[in-house]
This record gives structure tokens, sequence and C-alpha cells, in this order.
């Protein structure tokens, strides 16, 4: 993807909620920026600390993983796993120079598709501010 | 060396009107292992499908990428597809470029690019795709209906006739729903009772339902065709197999409490059935509020005065069937399907403050009319006003309430109030010619079999006035109700002083039904109504196989709506449950025994206790993943440090390369 | 107006306030805002009235120029916000006008324009508080020393003090309740009735006295009639209108009212122990103080 | 005292060999610079005077135990050790009856330097609160009641850096990074069959060493001790190009303990704090 066109922002999407979400905001032709790339994953807690630290390392400018609101996940219980997850990662992350804001994690239901534009637009927004990083 | 073929779907001018499809279809000619790139039109159609199936011959092509909708609609179409063309069904891969990209982005370049991306990610991952097979499960040949109004009666009595056991499960002492608290039914004005009763009635005796009258599910474990689900079954205080439904104890019980049925305006007993019809047609002891209950719960403790002992209902029963011995019991049922219709409550209209906050005795909701105007309500059938039991002749009705305002976060219509109404105001006139009818609402919305034709009577034929407007305040002035607002078309206030004031309350979830789906794991949105697999065409599948919704549980609906909603969900259980055994989605987890360390974090995980114990021939104990409980979603490969547990269709080389497709390398 | 000192010696923190009486209130309202610091007083509530406050534009401003109707707030604003203390305004017009700009300011252009339009970096860093929710604050014990027993109070709230409930944010809009309560603590005992947050007619009254005497009287004739001793308010608009015409709905409408308009500040100073002259209850125009006596309250 | 220690551990280990208690007991003795304390192994009674424990006994010993293929074997467990033990013993990689626990109370130990004695405390013995074996069979000396509270004063320093900074910290630290995974070796809780960075497929970690690469192996590796790590610091210690591996774990360390409350290895049942969870806890994820 090429970083001309702004930062390089990679999304982890849960399939039940947040993929949907993402439909939604489809089908309800609410647009934001094009900068995020999805991956869809059947779940929020799939997804490894290790392939969010992978992203940053090959110079992606931000990560966004969204999964279901807790208590709404597919799995049952998923989402509670990824929030103990990323709240150290993104500790972590931060300690190593990779800034808290540039790893975000958001819950967005099935219905909820005009918030996922407006969280996809704000990121941007935000990371476009903050400039891009260098793959390390 | 794979041979994969990409096709890219311009969906009409969906996708081809924003994305360069024939850039993209170029860019796609030059990604690794893609010996075929091409365009289609519509992809999901025939001659689309059919394009694909030849290009897989003629190209000896053994993996597939199809660039178009959300694979969310239309994966398992194409599945097909390529499974008939001779290609293992996942060794398909799709790109959504639609929903993700040109619905979403207006400029066609960075549509284009992006779709390009999503492409290339769609092709390294496809290329790790590995061909899996579906194992077969058994089922148990059983549906659980959540919710005994009318909706789940009618997928009852349908599952049933289809030769399947039922077992309908309702909250309530009897089944019948908010359908059995109405007195007449729009367009047609037949009487709701005299079509429910009888259904209720087939509901009792058909061989193959089984109806668990006064019990509430509990929990829910397992997954389609194995569901085995925990029921709360209710003290009853009542053998059912003694009692025979005689009345002598609700007519002999002392205690009176405000009739729930007849929403407080009228009185029920301790023993009681909810309404003369009910069914079951046995009472239950509330034991909240029956005398005897409550002593014995003073004895245990003999704190404060001795409430007085009752047991007169058990003095008149001629058959000995007041049993006190009886108290709550969890059974375990199995199930293969499970149908949720629990329907819905109408807005609480106390937190209208201009409306007098629920503090007005002569502003009532209109389902409270409704027990008024029914022959069998508190009234017997005569409408008079709760305060003085006097004949109202100025009844003004408000539309929308709990409706159509952001004030109350009830932005949605709620469907059947203008309907409602209008036969409320018909009805009025034929019990006494002298009301006059005054009628605020927003819009009339009247779409429906003879539904515009009937509102017009309300308002040509009984004289009722339609105001378009609200209302911006009411107030009790000498022992009647004065009601200020709003004619908007003749842009002037209005002052009416009423004898009644009728509230078009909304329709709102019922209070439980977001608990309902949390335990069934199944989507509902902000107002708690249950969200469908899709809007359209798929109105009563749920995202979790096996689980299906129907009726006002969905959205506002009216009852023909809600009767051909719950067939339909009876229809989809049937077709579950008349197979004879299930296809398991293979995408599950896998344990590589040659990396297991066996430190069994994957059970702490697993969500499904799919975590099994297994020797290794070195006799080190490890992980296995039963994969027909497994259902795929990939704690426990995050849980694995040693990378000994992937998740098939969603490996770690698979996201890898779709990351390292994306930036890096 | 000199700084009115509380006397109790216990100052409880977060009971200082900055004070803007408001034009009206040192004029034809003058009895709310002595029974207003009065009370105050009594209650241990400190109040600092702004040295330099001038008009908030009332009724005037906007519906003539906006940003005037933004402007002249915004300086008192700036005072308040330069004290540091939350204000207090009895007035419910002013209460109004005060928040209005406080929410436009929100919006940055506008804060901009405003600014240059008083030279002053204007903020939306200051909470303004009506005198009755600090006054019922149910942290604030009421030392009664005549509770208002047997004194049936109609609380007329009118248009502005809880409307627009997303400017205002104050009780409920359509049926709030903090006066009630307040008049239950004094001993007093509200009816329950449906105009409380009815329009009064307000300025209307010098074009078109006919439309203030209907809204009003409908008001009144309603208080009267679910046996109000009395109605009490929280605005001199609305005193006005409800106060003076009365012998004028008696002409037009047949109905002799004679139903006292108090201040809610005024049956508070009564049940905290002042006398009727300390509180000017001698100023309406609908003299309260024989239904007062019947009532066995001076 | 530790005098005493190397007298009372000689004692046991015979006892315990020859009374077939045991086939090994894993100690320490004194290295070839005749100073520093090396791990011993020792299957015969006879050898038991080799054993010795004095402040350069740094080597956390549990980690051998998983390589005795569950032989009844001794070991001399330290405060820290004693929670490896515990960890492992959770993580189901040891059976609790096959092995005897020789705790000692730890005075703390003394940095590394060849052929010469130190005299300065490891850093984690400065900051430890854990000075008594959690666990044992036989605890030696006097257990210490009074812990001082944490002290995360070097993570602090850290976070007071700017984002920049930090990372131009870690660039220089881990470009130094040889890739030698002595760090791996020495931890007790690092014993996968095959580590992530070694695997090639997937291939988390490219082969060559580089720094985006050499970041990555260091990041995971921190992470995959998140709410595991025990604070041992052998992994640093170890280390040949000296990178402050124990900023890493400290601040996991600091993270757990604040977000999740809890302190790894404390018990020989506890759940990991990454492998369970609250349905309430605000973690400041999605809200």
């Amino acid at each position: 993807m090429s970083a001309d066109n702004g930062p390089r922002i990679i999304g982890f999407l849960c399939n039940w909620c947040s993929y949907a979400g993402a439909d939604m905001a489809g089908t309800s032709r609410i647009s934001y920026p094009s900068n995020i790339r999805i991956i869809r994953v059947p779940c929020s807690g799939r997804v490894d600390p290790m392939i969010i630290v992978k992203c940053f390392q090959e110079g992606a400018d931000a990560v966004l993983v969204a999964g279901c609101h807790p208590g709404d996940c597919h799995y049952n219980e998923g989402n509670y796993y990824s929030r103990r997850h990323f709240a150290l990662l993104r500790e972590l992350l931060d300690f190593m120079g990779i800034d808290k804001e540039r790893f975000r994690v958001e819950w967005v239901s099935a219905s909820e598709g005009k918030r996922f534009s407006q969280i996809v637009s704000r990121f941007t927004e935000d990371m476009k501010k903050m400039g891009s990083r260098e793959a390390v | 060396m794979s041979r994969i073929g990409v096709f890219i779907c311009h969906c009409g001018t969906n996708i081809g009107g924003v994305v360069n499809v024939p850039e993209v279809v170029e860019a796609a000619r030059h990604m690794p292992l893609v010996v075929f790139a091409d365009e289609n039109k519509y992809t999901c159609s025939e001659v689309g499908q059919a394009s694909i199936r030849n290009a897989i011959a003629e190209h000896k092509l053994d993996r597939v990428v199809i660039a178009s909708c959300s694979p969310r609609m239309h994966e398992n179409t194409f599945r097909r597809t390529v499974a008939a063309a001779g290609i293992n069904p996942y060794l398909l891969e799709m790109a959504n470029i639609r929903e993700h990209c040109s619905w979403v982005h207006s400029d066609s370049r960075d549509a284009t690019s992006k779709a390009i991306d999503l492409v290339r990610m769609a092709v390294s991952k496809v290329a790790r795709h590995e061909a899996l097979f579906p194992r077969q499960i058994g089922l148990t040949k059983r549906a659980l209906i959540i919710g005994g109004g009318v909706t789940g009666i009618q997928a009852a009595l349908d599952i049933a006739a289809a030769g399947h056991e039922v077992v309908l499960v309702e909250k309530e002492p009897s089944i019948g729903g908010r359908m059995a608290q109405l007195d007449k039914t729009f367009p047609t004005l037949d009487c709701s009772a005299c079509i429910l009763t009888p259904k209720m009635v087939d509901v009792a005796q058909h061989p193959n339902i089984t109806l668990l009258s006064y019990s509430e599910v509990v929990d829910v474990r397992g997954f389609v065709g194995n569901f085995e689900v925990d029921i709360l079954r209710k003290a009853k205080m009542v053998d059912y197999d003694k009692c025979t439904g005689c009345g002598l104890c609700w007519q002999a019980c002392p205690e009176k409490i405000p009739s729930e049925f007849n929403l407080g305006l009228g009185y029920r007993t301790a023993i009681y059935i909810p309404f003369a019809q009910a069914v079951p047609n046995k009472p239950v002891i509330d034991i909240a509020n029956c005398r005897y209950e409550n002593y014995r719960r003073w004895k245990e403790t003999e704190q404060g005065p001795e409430p007085p002992q009752c047991r007169i209902c058990e003095g008149v029963c001629p058959t000995e069937a007041i049993d006190r011995t009886q108290r709550d019991e969890i059974i375990t049922e199995k199930f293969g399907a499970i149908i949720v219709t629990t329907g819905f409550k109408t807005f609480d209209h106390s937190v209208y403050g201009e409306y007098g906050s629920g503090k007005y005795p002569d502003v009532i909701s209109s389902l409270q009319l409704e027990r008024l105007m029914s022959a069998a309500g508190p009234t017997e059938g005569e409408v008079l006003r709760p305060s003085d039991g006097a004949h109202p002749r100025s009844v003004v009705f408000i539309q929308c309430v709990g409706s159509r305002d952001d004030k109350v976060n009830r932005p949605y219509c709620s469907k059947v109030c203008c309907m409602y109404t209008a036969k409320h105001a018909i009805m009025l006139k034929e019990h006494d010619p002298d009301v006059q009818c005054y009628v605020f609402y927003i819009d009339i919305r009247a779409g429906g079999k003879d539904f515009e034709e009937f509102a017009r009577r309300a308002q040509d034929e009984t004289g009722a006035l339609y105001l378009r407007g609200r209302v911006s305040q009411i107030y009790q002035k000498d022992g009647k109700l004065v009601v200020l607002g709003e004619d908007s078309l003749m842009g002037r206030p209005v002052e009416i002083t009423a004898d009644l004031v009728v509230l078009a309350t909304g329709m709102e979830a019922s209070e439980n039904a977001a608990e309902v789906a949390q335990k069934l794991n199944i989507s509902y949105n902000a107002y708690n109504f249950l969200i469908e697999a899709h809007p359209k065409l798929r109105p009563v599948e749920t995202q979790t196989d096996g689980i299906f919704i129907a009726g006002a549980a969905v959205g506002p609906r009216d009852i023909p709506d809600c009767v051909a909603h719950g067939s339909a969900a009876a229809v989809k259980a049937v077709a579950l449950l008349s197979q004879d055994s299930l296809t398991t989605d293979p995408l599950t987890s896998v344990v590589d025994p040659m990396k297991c360390v066996g430190c069994f974090a994957c059970r702490e995980v697993c969500p499904f206790n799919a975590v099994e114990e297994q020797t290794t021939r070195d006799g080190r104990i490890i992980a296995s993943i039963n994969e027909s409980v497994c259902k795929g979603c990939g704690l426990c490969v995050v849980a694995c440090r040693p990378g000994a547990i992937n998740l098939r269709g969603f490996t770690n080389q698979q996201l890898l390369s779709e990351v390292l497709t994306l930036v890096g390398r | 107006m000199a700084q009115v000192k509380p006397d109790t010696g216990k100052q409880e923190p977060g009971r200082i306030y900055s004070y803007y009486p408001g034009c009206s209130q040192l004029a034809t309202a003058e009895e709310y805002d002595v029974s207003a610091r009065l009370v105050s007083r009594k209650l241990g509530i400190e109040l600092r009235e702004l040295e330099n406050w001038i008009c908030c534009g009332a009724s005037a401003a906007h519906s003539t120029d906006h940003l005037l109707s933004l402007a002249l707030p915004a300086n008192t604003l700036k005072q308040a916000e330069e004290k540091g203390l939350p204000l207090a305004v009895p007035c419910a017009m002013c209460f109004s006008r005060l928040k209005f700009a406080l929410h436009e300011l929100e919006n940055k252009d506008t804060r901009e324009l405003v600014s240059r339009a008083i030279g002053k970096d204007v903020s939306t860093d200051v909470t303004v508080e009506p005198m009755l929710k600090i006054l019922a604050d149910d942290d604030i014990a009421i030392p009664l020393e005549k509770p208002l027993a047997g004194l049936k109070v109609a609380c007329y709230y009118g248009c502005l003090l809880v409307r627009p409930p997303e400017v205002v944010n104050f009780d409920d809009a359509e049926n709030p309740q903090t006066m009630e309560r307040l008049m239950q603590k004094l001993g007093a005992e509200p009816v329950e009735w449906g105009l409380k947050t009815s329009c009064c007619g307000a300025g209307v009254a010098f074009p078109r006295l006919d439309v203030v005497l209907k809204l009003s009287y409908r008001i009144l004739s309603l208080a009267k009639e679910r046996g109000a001793d009395c109605v009490a308010v929280a605005c001199p608009m609305c005193h006005a209108n409800l106060d003076m015409y009365q012998k004028d709905m008696k002409a037009k409408y047949g109905q002799k009212l004679d139903l006292p308009v108090l201040y809610f500040t005024q049956l508070m100073g009564l049940a905290l122990g002042f006398s009727p002259r300390e509180l000017l209850l001698n100023r309406h125009i609908t003299n309260p103080l024989p239904m007062l006596r019947r009532k066995g309250l001076i | 005292m530790e005098t005493e220690y190397t007298k009372q551990i000689r004692d046991k280990a015979r006892e315990l060999l020859e009374n077939g208690t045991v086939e090994c007991v894993i100690g320490y003795e004194t290295g070839t610079d005749g100073i520093n304390a090396r791990p011993a192994f020792i299957y015969d009674p006879a050898d038991v005077e080799r054993l010795v424990f004095d402040n350069t006994c740094s080597h956390n010993l549990v980690k051998y135990l998983l390589n005795m293929k569950g032989k009844p074997t001794a070991v001399v467990v330290k405060g820290c050790d004693s929670r490896a033990l515990n960890l492992l013993l959770a993580e189901k990689q040891l059976q609790r009856d096959n092995i005897y626990v020789i705790g000692v109370v730890c005075p703390g130990v003394v940095e590394w330097g060849w052929n010469k004695q130190s005299d300065k405390l490891q850093k984690r013995c400065v900051l430890c609160r854990q000075h008594t074996p959690l666990i044992h069979d036989i605890l030696l000396g006097e257990p210490v009641t009074e812990e001082p509270p944490p002290d995360f004063t070097d993570v602090a320093e850290m976070e007071a850096m700017s984002s920049e900074e930090r990372a131009a910290f870690w660039q220089e630290q881990v470009e130094r990074c040889i890739r030698c995974y002595a760090c791996r070796q020495a931890c007790p809780g690092c014993y996968c069959i095959d580590c992530f960075v070694e695997q090639l497929d997937p291939e988390w970690v490219g082969i060559r060493i580089a720094p985006g690469e050499n970041l990555m192996w260091n990041t995971i590796r921190a992470f995959h001790l998140a709410g595991r790590c025990v604070a041992c610091n052998e992994c640093e210690r170890v280390c040949p190009v000296n990178i402050p591996l124990s900023l890493l774990n400290r601040k996991l360390e600091q993270e757990v303990l604040d977000l999740f409350d809890y302190r790894p290895g404390m018990s020989e049942d506890a759940i990991a704090p990454l492998i369970t969870f609250k349905k309430d806890e605000k973690l400041g994820i999605g809200e």
C-alpha cells in the first residue's frame, strides 16, 4: 500500500460485530478515508499481539483492532481476553517508543456503521497529524 | 505451485462506478501465483458463476479469489460455485471491494488502489489456504421456542405439524402474550381473543408440543443441532395433574392484587389465572403476595408481628391440588433449534412530564383502553374513565408517544399505533355515539392491506377530528383534562377539554430481551430489538446457526406480520430438524503435537470446552481440539505461546501474509 | 450594593459564589434580590457581587442583534471566569441568556467572533447556576424557624428556567420538581398542577396585553382551582405578569383570583424567620399579607 | 551465614541422595575462576562437598528441572527462583511430588565479575521483594517478614522520556543484539519446544540480524513473559551485549500489577492474567 496517500492503517475486525459494522457503513454509504486496510478475523481475541508488533515493525503507521462490545462477543468471552492483551501491549509499545495513539482498540457492533466510519475518520485524521513512521 | 484465478466484480455500477475495475484486473494479473484474472458485471449472477467455472476448467485453476461484496454476503454462494468446478470450497478467498471500498470511498484513484491492495491481500491469503473437509455430526430433532405470544404459538404449531417435537417456554402463567390483551384487531375488527384462543388451545392439546408455562430460560450451551438449555420452572404451588381448573380457589382467595393483565385497571387474587381463557387454564400461586406464603416466610425468622395464616384455597380445592412443597426447579433439555419470540412491551409514558408523568388517572395508555373495551376486561367492555367511572364524551388520542421521539431515545416508528388509534376511534363511536374523538398525529402511516381505507373510515365516518401536531401540555382542571397542543396545518394553538386522554404508547423490546440475547449469543440493537442475519434476505435467521428470531422481538410488527414471521422461523427450524446429520464448519483450531508443551493455557481460555487431553507416544500429555465443539474463535491460538495451535482459515501464516502484502517486504 | 458577609463563622468550601443580580433585581424585582441575599447569608452561602456586571441583553438583544446578544452576557461571563467562582443568578431570564451564551460559545468561531467584539478572550470555563438550584441543594440544612405549615403553594417555573434542556440542563424540562422539594422542606405543601412550565406571556404584555391576560389567567386560575394559597416564582417577568394584572383578569374573565405571587426566596425567608418588612412582602400588587395572616404565618 | 548455608545444603544433599529420596541434587559449586558459583549436578553422595552457597549464586536453577524428565530431584532455590518454580508448576511443566525444594532465604547476590569478587548487589536484589522462598521442603535461614514496597523508579525514568527518545533508545539497544538467545536459555519461563523466533513458517521474525527483526524478537520475548516473569533477571545477566532487558520485563511487571493486581509465581495454582479476565474490569481499552 502506497504511503503517498497518507497514513498506512491496518484494521483487524472481528467477523461478527465490527466487520459487520464496517459492512453496515458500506450499505448505508457512510464514507470514511480510504487509508485503512481491513483484515477479517473471527474474533478480536484471535488477534495475536505478535501480529500487532509485526505490523509496526514492518512500518504500519497505525493499527486498529475492533471487536464486539463487552458482553456481546459471538464467542461469549473473546473480547474480554483481547481487552487484557491489548491493554498490556499498548503500554509496552508506548514504552518502546510506539505512541499509544497509533494502536487503538474499539468496540463496534454490527449496527454501528456510523460509529465505525467516525472511528476510522478520526483515527486517520489523528494519524495524519502525527505523521508516518518508518519501518525498523 | 498453485494456480490462482482472480475475478473482479463490477456489481453493476456499485463497484465499477467508483473502482476502476480493468485497472484492478490488470494489477491482479501480475500478482504472484495468479495465472488468470477477469472481470464480471455481476459475479454472483448465473452468468458470472458460469464464467468462473469455465475459467477454472480452462486455466486449470486450483485456487480462486473473488473481489466483490462482503464475504458475509456471498462467501457461501461462491464456495458452491468453485466446488461445482471441482475445487475444494475452502480454497476460495474473497476481497470485499464493495462494502469496504466502493461504497465508502468516492475518490476513484484511492478506491482503486485500495481495491488492488485488498485483492493482493486475498491472493496472498488464498495461496496459503488448504483444502478443508466438513464433518458430519448428529442433532436433536427438537425445537425450543422462547416466548408464547402469537408469534411463538404460530411457530410451535407449524413445527409440531411438521412432525417435530416442540417445547414452548413462557414466563407468564399463560400463553397468549400481548394479543390476548387486545379487544378487536384492525382492520377487520374481529375479536382478538376469538381468533387467538383456539390456537392457544391447539398448543395445549398438540401431542408434539410441550408447554412450559411460568418458566424461563436461564442458560444455553452447545451449538446448532446440539443445544443444551437450562430452564427454570417457577414453583406454581399447584399440582397440575390434580387441578381441574374449576376456579373455586381463585374465587375464594381473599388477597387482592392489581392485575398485570389488566394493566392495573382491575384486580386479581393471589392464586390466579391471568385471564378467563388462559392456557393452561390452571392457576398459580403468586408466592410474593399469598398470605400463607407470607406467613411461612415470617415463620422462618419470627421477626415482627405474626401475619395472618390463610390456606383458604387449600380448604376449597376439591382435588387437593394445592402443593405447598413445590419449589423453583431447573431442568435441562436438549434441542436442535431455538426460536426466540420474546415479543414487546409498551412504552412507559411516565417519562413525559407534559402528559402528567403518568400521574393523571384519566391519561391512559392505548393498551389500557383495549382492556377497558374488552368484554372480558375489568369494566366488562364498558369504557369508563378510571378516575370516577364516568362515560367519557370527549376523548383525545396522542400519537407517537415513545415513538419517533429522540427526546426519549425512541427515534423509530412503532408501526401499529396509527392503525390501532383509528380502530379505537371507530370502536369508541360504536360503544357510544355521543363520543367525540380528537387525534393529535405527526403523520398517518397506514401502509398495509386495507389499512388506508380503515384509517380514512375513522376520520370520515366516525367524525374523529385529526389534528396534525404535538401536544405541549396536559393538565387537570375541574375534574377534566385540558389538552394544549398545536394544529400545525392551521398553524395555531389548540386547547381541548377532554374526559379521557389515550396515549398511543409505542413498542419496546421486552425487558429481558437483551438478557436472553446474551445467553444465546445473538446480537441486538441499541433498543434491544434482535438483529437479523440479513435485514432483507435472512429476516428470521441470526448469526448463530440454529437460532432463529421472529415477531415483535425483532422490531415493531402487527399481528399478521408476526404470524407470518413465526411461520417463517418455523420453516427454517423444520428445514434444520429434518436433516439426519449436520455438516460442521471445518474452520476450527488444530494442535500440532510436535509443538504443544501441554501448558493447557488453551483450555483456560476456550469458551466451549473444546480442548481435551491426549497422551503422545513419548508419554507427554498435550492438548487436542474437539472439532465438533470448536467454534473457531481462535482464542487458543493466541494463548498458545509455542505456536502449537493454529486456526484453519485464519492461520498465523495467512494473517501474516496479509499484513506483509500491505507493509514491509 | 454592599457585599453580604455570611454571619455564620463556619464557611463550608464550595458555598461561595459570584453573584449576578441582574437589572430587574435592582428595580421592579428588588424584593427578589433582597430576599435572595438574606436567605443565602442565613444559610452560610456567600454571594460576591461582580463589580462590573452589565445587562444580560434580556428580551431585546437576541431578537435584534445576535452578536450583541452574546457579547453582553459574554462580558459578564468573563468577569465570573476571572473570579474563578460559580456564578449565581436569581433571574430566570438572565440565567437563560447567560446559559445560551455559554452554549453558543462552545463553537470555536463564535468564541473568536465574540472575543473580538468585547476585546477579551472569552472561554466557557465558568459554571452558571440558578439561585433556585443553589438554595434548594439538598446538602444545605435549612434552620426552620417558622415552618410554612398548611401553606399550599403552586410552584411556577415559567419557560426559561428549565428550557431548552440541552442549553440550561436544569431539572426536568416538562415536569420540574426542584421548587416542590424545596417547598416541602419549608413545611409548605406544593400542589400537583399542570401549568408550571407554561408561558405567562412575558414581554408581550406591552404590545398585546390581551395575550398575557389569557395565558397568565390560565395559569392563575388553574393554580387557584388546584387549591393553591399562593404561587411561587423564580422570575421577575413571570412575577410581574402574574402579580400585576389580576384586576384586569377579573375585569376580563370575571373571576376574582386574589392569588398572591411570591418569589420562592421570600417564602424561604419567612420560614427562616425574617419579617415581612425585611422580605419586602409589602411591595406586591396582589397583597400577600392577609393570606399569610390567615394562615398564621405572620 | 553463607558457610552455614553451605554446610546445611551439603548435609541435606547427602541425606537425600543416600536415602534415595532423589537421584540428583541441583545446587551451586565454585566455578573455574575460583570465585563465582556455577550450577552443580550432584548424583553421588561423595560429591556433595562440591556444593556451596554464597553471594555469587546467581543462576536460577529451576530452569534445569525442566531437563530432569521427571527424575526425583532436589534443587536449591532462592526467593525469586521459588516464584519460577510456582510458575512452572502452574503451567504443568513440573510435578511437585518429584521435586525436593531446598529453600534458601536469600541475602541477595552480587554482580558477575570474572576472576574478581564483586561486592555490588545485583539490581534485582536491591529491588527484591521476595527474599524468602515461597515453596520449600526445607527452609534455610530466617524468613524475612518485612518486604519493601514495589519500586519502579527505573521504569518511571524511561517513561519520562519522549516517545521519540524512547524509540531511539531501544533502537540503539537492540542494534547490539546478536540474537544468541542466551536470555531465552536462561529464562525459566521460556521452555517452548519450538520458539517463535526460530519458526520459519510462520516467519514471525526474519532470520537476518537487523534492527527491525531484533526489536521484534526482544519485544515478543518480553510480551511472552508478561504476567509470567518472576523478576529473577537472569536474562539480563546473561546478555553478552548488555541490553537492559529488565526494563521491558519490569515495565510489564508494573502494568500487570496496576491493571490486574497480579504478581507472577506467587502460588503453584495461580492463573496467569492473560488467560483469564474479569467481565466488568476497566482497562482503558475501547472505553
